[in-house]
């Protein structure tokens, strides 16, 4: 595999910059177009199903499924090492397999547990 | 006494309609229209003119005086096309890139919608457009683009008003990846398909930014949900990857389509495809996976603030997302352009020779466009018949089940590797 | 009532309010957040309930009906018998012919009649009818509140079937106004028996696409199966009725039970199961209506093939003086009227209890506890609709 | 009664069935009625009522059709409306039939009327019918008030769509 | 106490009794008698319908007896009906029965008097946990507070409604 060059990942950035130049022209187009009626201040409150809103929108929010995050800090960055050793599979003699092996049982037993403890809620 | 006045319908307009306001505000518009085009358009149009060096044409650099002559000539503006289709500017905006991606995301939605309609024994869209309502699209645009677009108070505005079209922008970004032919792709990496999951990665942040912005409690929890989502399918999704690129040993998305000359890595990572295409749905936020925007629990998710244009934006994205993800589908399992030449070598005698019509190119685009719409409508199809699933449903099936099952078919390809039946690059 | 997650919860953070609820304390109030389920809720209806999460689980729920509040009660007791029947079918048009059926089997007690023999078919032949299209109706929104679309145009669109048979019968499509005290508006009209016969055969063939396609469906099964379990006992303690009554395993329909007009004559089953839980709640329904189709058919065959349909009644009926309490199954259960006369031509009490209003107190002892992604599956469940429960 | 209890099959057969189902409507014709173009073929001509039998005639209840020569201007629609949606509300006319004295006749607000039928139950002189005609909507409320003029003009309605079954599905035909 | 869980179909069909059969209702109130003597009173037997009556401060105990001894387990409705001339709100319960086939076709009226102008009753949330909701209704509709009944609240009208409650019948409809 060649060494990349900055320059290759300019194009992305080309179709980035379309996607803005897409986007910011509707925007300002849809505000030119539309009505912009600021007499209703009910209007721009926050969407609580009819309802005057109570309490934060932003707050601290505690999702029962924590630990499904914490393994995916770990476990993410796991598949992206397989990918360095995918992708050279041809290059590497046939003995490096087995560390790799070795690396993913250990990964499988860790994941078993961490699943283990994910299941268990009362914990999070 | 007046007699049988019952039957005339009324047709009258409206009582507080004026058409003195009326012609007043096509001239407001018309007026807008015209300031942006003289002060936006027309020194776009001279800078493209006079600074952006243009070809040699037989012989002599092409002044803007001569550019304008070769309108009149059309063969002489064959070079001029030739030239632009091969900058980086018009792949990236025209073809492979986002008008292409956009075309096919607009005919996407109307797929979407008289195939859901069949489905449901209804007609969906009838009356705009003569034929079957083809430019309802069109019709929705317009109506986004003339409704009110309402920032909720004490939304973070800067990022309000950002997100939508990073969201767009992320999406044209993972346009440019794809490549639709031999040697036609924006952007040819080494490092393709790594790129593209990291560039997939940031929708679910988008989502979650968005929703933190509008300062509003359904969206909140709908960003959390497009998070946890992404967790639970982001592994699953990279390691169904993983067998084909132990297959092609690259992450160049063009060898891993060379590699598929002989035939295509569905056959022998079928889990992996599966897989694949249960996590792509969950990627895309489709059903049965539309936890983030599921309505009958959250209202719309972190779609509940978005209204006018900003929703526009964030479906268009949506759906650009939809045709990466059927491409990069096809791409990895069903050979991408790969397929039997149908076009002849010379089918238009006047653009062979300036190797404008390339016939490989041509066949290479129509078998991908092809093969991208089939597995579009495969990725559209369980809207139909499913209902949503639960989250904590969710996390399961992704950490307990697919990703077994992608390491499954993972040590089938080792073991086919290994065991001497396939070799790292196809059958050599 | 404990559950799941209240189990994990510490105990101190725990509290069983006079109710037999088990909420979450003020305590760890700051992990909670407030959310207003209604009434501009694609989840509710015209219907409000307060809930808090606990992140995915809700641990407090207060339904607060009333946002359609008609009052319906009151403006029965300024009406004369008759012109009560137009106005007390809006809580429900889409089951109007059984909430007005058990107002006119309280009016003809009050006034001493007796309906002819085929004006009771006809009736009844009108009720199965409207049964089928309010469960219809109901199923087509638990389509659409689980997220299956196609569960949402199909119910609505082969409802469409008995509303046309309904509207050849009664001359409406929705508010019929066709029950009457003494009897039925009018005869059925030419052609009508083929009619229904040929439209129930082809429902009973949908039926079965509604099972492959939603009831069998694994997601489904899995969104509803040990959902929102309520068992046999708290559904007596809460005096639940109809499909949430029958799914907890007790086989009370008042069909059965208490046979008004000529559903003595009728074989049928009661349909009932015994998980308790959300896939039973939206399963009885589904049985109700293939079972609704046998009845129909027997009605039609049974049905005298001439004869009075409707007692000639004076102008202005005057009740005589004392009470009345009939009730019928209804789409969502027992609906049934108590009616106080005091001899002038106008009711002096009105007194509906409905089957919603009746379920929806269920509706906090299924919801704490559970998670936020089963609210629509278990509220809609119950059978509930609001504006029936209010009034 | 266990048969109530449907067997629980496998995950894939479920899947399998559902997507079969679904897949196999994409053959069936298509439901929807396409209103403004098709329109529901409708019992008889109308809702009637026999008073010497007591008992109506099977019809759709749409617009009433009102006949002058029979009305006698007796208010007992009116009076009955009174109490339900105090939509008619009874007019003097410029005409002189010798049984309606006082000439008073019927005037209907169909922004008002529910369309129950129940002033035809209650007209003793066959004088007020209901047609097939529902579509009546307009711009402005006046316009719905209906004069007893335009009462009188039967509407035309040619509904000719019907529900047609065959192997193919339901239809509108 | 039978359990319903047997098919009742069979069993049931026989139950809808033509010639006016009053043994059921009858066998009820006798066993109400021998327990209560003369503190309930018998208003009307009906097929299938009895109405009982009973002073409020006795109305707990009768309705713990109907629900554990005759299994009258739930309420079907809760109702009061405003007597202005006799200066009195009477509050009816309809009870019914799903634990004890024999008494499901039969509504037991339970009905009590209270006076109109401080109406106060006994709330039968404790014996009854169906009449939640009912007994709220009938707070706002009727005003009759519920001793015992936590949440005497607002449940059906707009939260600010001042008016005085809309069943009682000096509680006109406007234009009427």
């Amino acid at each position: 595999m060649a060494g990349e060059l900055a320059s290759e990942f300019t194009p992305i950035l080309y179709a980035f910059g379309i996607g803005i130049m897409a986007g910011i022209p509707s925007l300002i187009l849809a505000r030119l177009l539309s009505p912009r009626k600021r007499y209703n201040p009910v209007k721009f409150l926050p969407m609580e199903c009819g309802q005057v809103p109570t309490g934060e929108g932003r707050s601290h929010f505690m999702m029962q499924y924590y630990a499904y995050i914490l393994m995916f800090v770990v476990f993410d960055v796991m598949s992206i090492f397989l990918y360095a050793w995918g992708s050279s599979l041809l290059s590497i003699p046939k003995e490096a397999t087995l560390p790799m092996m070795a690396f993913l049982a250990i990964m499988f037993a860790a994941m078993a547990y961490a699943l283990y403890l994910s299941g268990r809620k009362g914990i999070w | 006494m007046a007699c049988g006045g019952g039957q005339v319908k009324m047709t009258t307009a409206p009582k507080d309609f004026r058409f003195g306001s009326f012609v007043g505000s096509i001239v407001w518009l018309l007026f807008w229209i015209i300031v942006i085009v003289s002060l936006v358009g027309l020194p776009l149009i001279f800078i493209i003119l006079f600074y952006i060096p243009l070809p040699y044409s037989n012989g002599e650099v092409i002044t803007p005086y001569l550019f304008l002559s070769m309108i009149v000539d059309p063969t002489r503006t064959i070079p001029i096309i030739k030239f632009l289709i091969h900058t980086d500017f018009f792949r990236a905006a025209v073809f492979p890139g986002f008008m292409y991606a956009a075309l096919i995301a607009a005919a996407t939605i109307f797929v979407e919608r008289k195939f859901l309609a069949k489905m449901q024994l209804r007609i969906g869209p009838l009356y705009a457009g003569k034929i079957e309502g083809i430019f309802q699209l069109m019709a929705d645009g317009l109506k986004l683009m003339s409704k009110e677009i309402i920032a909720p108070s004490g939304a973070d505005k800067p990022i309000f008003w950002t997100t939508p079209i990073l969201f767009v922008a992320t999406a044209a970004a993972l346009t440019a990846l794809i490549p639709v032919a031999p040697g036609w792709v924006v952007s040819d990496l080494d490092v393709g398909l790594l790129a593209i999951f990291a560039i997939l990665g940031f929708f679910p942040l988008i989502a979650l930014l968005f929703s933190w912005s509008c300062n509003s409690k359904y969206p909140f929890i709908g960003g959390l949900r497009a998070l946890h989502q992404m967790i639970a399918f982001e592994i699953p999704f990279i390691l169904s990857a993983l067998s084909i690129v132990l297959l092609s040993a690259s992450l160049n998305l063009t060898d891993i389509v060379e590699a598929q000359y002989a035939f295509w890595f569905f056959a022998i990572a079928p889990i992996s495809a599966f897989v694949f295409y249960i996590s792509s749905l969950a990627e895309l936020e489709r059903v049965p996976f539309d936890l983030p925007e599921a309505e009958s629990e959250i209202v719309a998710g972190w779609l509940t603030e978005t209204s006018g244009m900003i929703y526009g934006l964030i479906q268009l994205g949506t759906y650009l997302k939809l045709y990466v993800l059927a491409a990069l589908f096809v791409i990895l399992f069903m050979g991408g352009w790969m397929g039997p030449q149908i076009f002849p070598q010379e089918l238009i005698p006047a653009f062979t020779g300036e190797k404008i019509y390339n016939a490989t190119v041509v066949n290479g685009i129509f078998w991908f466009t092809i093969k991208t719409f089939g597995m579009i409508m495969l990725i559209l199809l369980p809207r139909g018949i499913n209902p949503r699933i639960r989250i904590d449903i969710l996390l399961h099936t992704g950490w307990y089940k697919l990703i077994v099952l992608s390491f499954i078919n993972m040590f089938i390809v080792l073991a086919m590797i290994y065991g001497g039946v396939i070799t790292p690059g196809g059958l050599q | 009532m404990t559950n799941k997650y209240s189990e994990s919860l510490d105990s101190k953070f725990k509290e069983t309010t006079n109710l037999g609820l088990e909420v979450v304390k003020e305590a760890s109030e700051d992990r909670l957040m407030k959310l207003s389920v209604g009434p501009q809720h694609p989840g509710s209806g015209h219907f409000r309930f307060t809930i808090k999460v606990d992140g995915d689980y809700i641990v407090y729920c207060d339904p607060d009906p009333g946002y359609v509040h008609r009052g319906e009660e009151k403006m029965c007791e300024y009406r004369n018998y008759i012109q009560n029947i137009p106005h007390l079918e809006r809580p429900v048009i889409h089951d109007s012919t059984n909430i007005t059926y058990s107002y006119s089997l309280a009016v003809e007690e009050l006034l001493g009649i007796e309906v002819p023999r085929r004006g009771q078919f006809i009736r009844a032949i009108a009720s199965e009818l409207n049964r089928q299209v309010y469960t219809l109706y109901w199923l087509a929104i638990y389509g659409i509140f689980l997220g299956h679309s196609t569960m949402f145009m199909w119910p609505t669109g082969d409802r469409e079937l008995f509303i046309d048979l309904l509207a050849a019968l009664t001359g409406a499509r929705v508010t019929h106004a066709f029950n009457i005290p003494g009897g039925v508006r009018n005869d059925i009209p030419e052609g009508f028996k083929e009619k229904c016969l040929e439209y129930i055969k082809y429902f009973e063939k949908r039926l079965k696409e509604y099972e492959d396609i939603f009831y069998n469906n694994p997601l489904f099964r899995q969104r509803t199966e040990n959902v929102g379990i309520l068992p046999k006992q708290d559904a007596i303690d809460l005096g639940v009725t109809g499909s949430v009554l029958r799914a907890s395993g007790i086989p009370h329909d008042v069909r059965k039970v208490e046979p008004y007009d000529v559903y003595n004559e009728i074989d049928f089953k009661v349909q009932y199961m015994k998980t308790c839980d959300s896939f039973a709640r939206a399963y009885v329904p589904f049985l109700d209506m293939r079972e609704s189709c046998n009845i129909t058919r027997q009605l039609l065959e049974k049905m005298p093939e001439s004869g009075e349909v409707r007692v000639k009644l004076q102008s202005n009926p005057k009740g005589r003086i004392g009470e009345a309490y009939k009730r019928v199954e209804s789409g969502r259960g027992a609906l049934s009227y108590y009616i106080v006369s005091d001899g002038s031509s106008k009711p002096y009490r009105v007194k509906i209890s409905v089957g919603s209003f009746r379920n929806i107190l269920a509706l906090p002892h299924l919801l704490v506890g559970s998670r936020l992604g089963d609210m629509p599956s278990i509220y809609w469940a119950l059978n509930y609709w609001p504006v029936e429960a209010d009034r | 009664m266990s048969s109530s209890i449907i067997k629980k099959t496998s995950t894939a057969t479920g899947f399998i069935k559902a997507i079969e189902s679904g897949s196999k409507h994409l053959l069936m014709k298509r439901f929807t009625l396409r209103f403004p173009e098709q329109k529901l073929k409708f019992v008889g001509d109308g809702y009637q009522f026999d008073p010497k039998r007591g008992v109506g005639i099977a019809g759709s209840r749409g617009r009433h059709i009102l006949f002058h020569e029979k009305c006698t201007g007796c208010q007992l629609c009116a009076i009955t409306c009174e109490g339900i949606a105090e939509a008619i509300e009874m007019v003097k006319v410029n005409e002189k039939w010798k049984q309606n004295k006082k000439s008073i006749m019927p005037q209907i607000d169909y922004g008002k009327c529910v369309f129950c039928g129940l002033c035809v139950d209650a007209c003793p002189f066959y004088a007020l019918y209901m047609t097939n005609d529902f579509e009546l909507s307009s711009f402005t409320k006046e316009h719905l008030i209906y004069t007893p003029a335009q009462l009188a003009v039967k509407p035309k309605y040619d509904g000719t769509v019907e529900v047609k079954i065959d192997e193919r599905g339901a239809s509108h035909r | 106490m039978t359990d319903i869980n047997n098919d009742i179909n069979q069993t049931t069909s026989n139950l809808n009794i033509v010639e006016p059969d009053l043994k059921i209702e009858h066998s009820l109130y006798s066993q109400l008698s021998s327990e209560f003597k003369d503190k309930v009173r018998l208003v009307y037997t009906k097929p299938n319908r009895i109405k009982i009556s009973v002073e409020p401060e006795h109305i707990i105990e009768v309705a713990f007896f109907l629900k554990n001894q005759l299994g009258l387990d739930h309420a079907e409705s809760v109702g009061g009906t405003d007597y202005p001339d006799e200066n009195v709100i009477e509050v009816i319960y309809h009870l019914n029965s799903y634990s004890r086939e024999e008494l499901a076709p039969i509504i037991l009226a339970l009905s009590t008097k209270t006076d109109r102008n401080s109406s106060y009753l006994p709330s039968l949330l404790p014996v009854f946990k169906s009449v939640e909701y009912h007994e709220r209704e009938t707070y706002e509709m009727l005003g009759v507070y519920f001793q015992g009944h936590p949440r005497n609240e607002r449940f059906l009208l707009p939260e600010d409604w001042a008016d005085i409650p809309p069943l009682k019948k000096e509680f006109r409809i406007k234009g009427r």
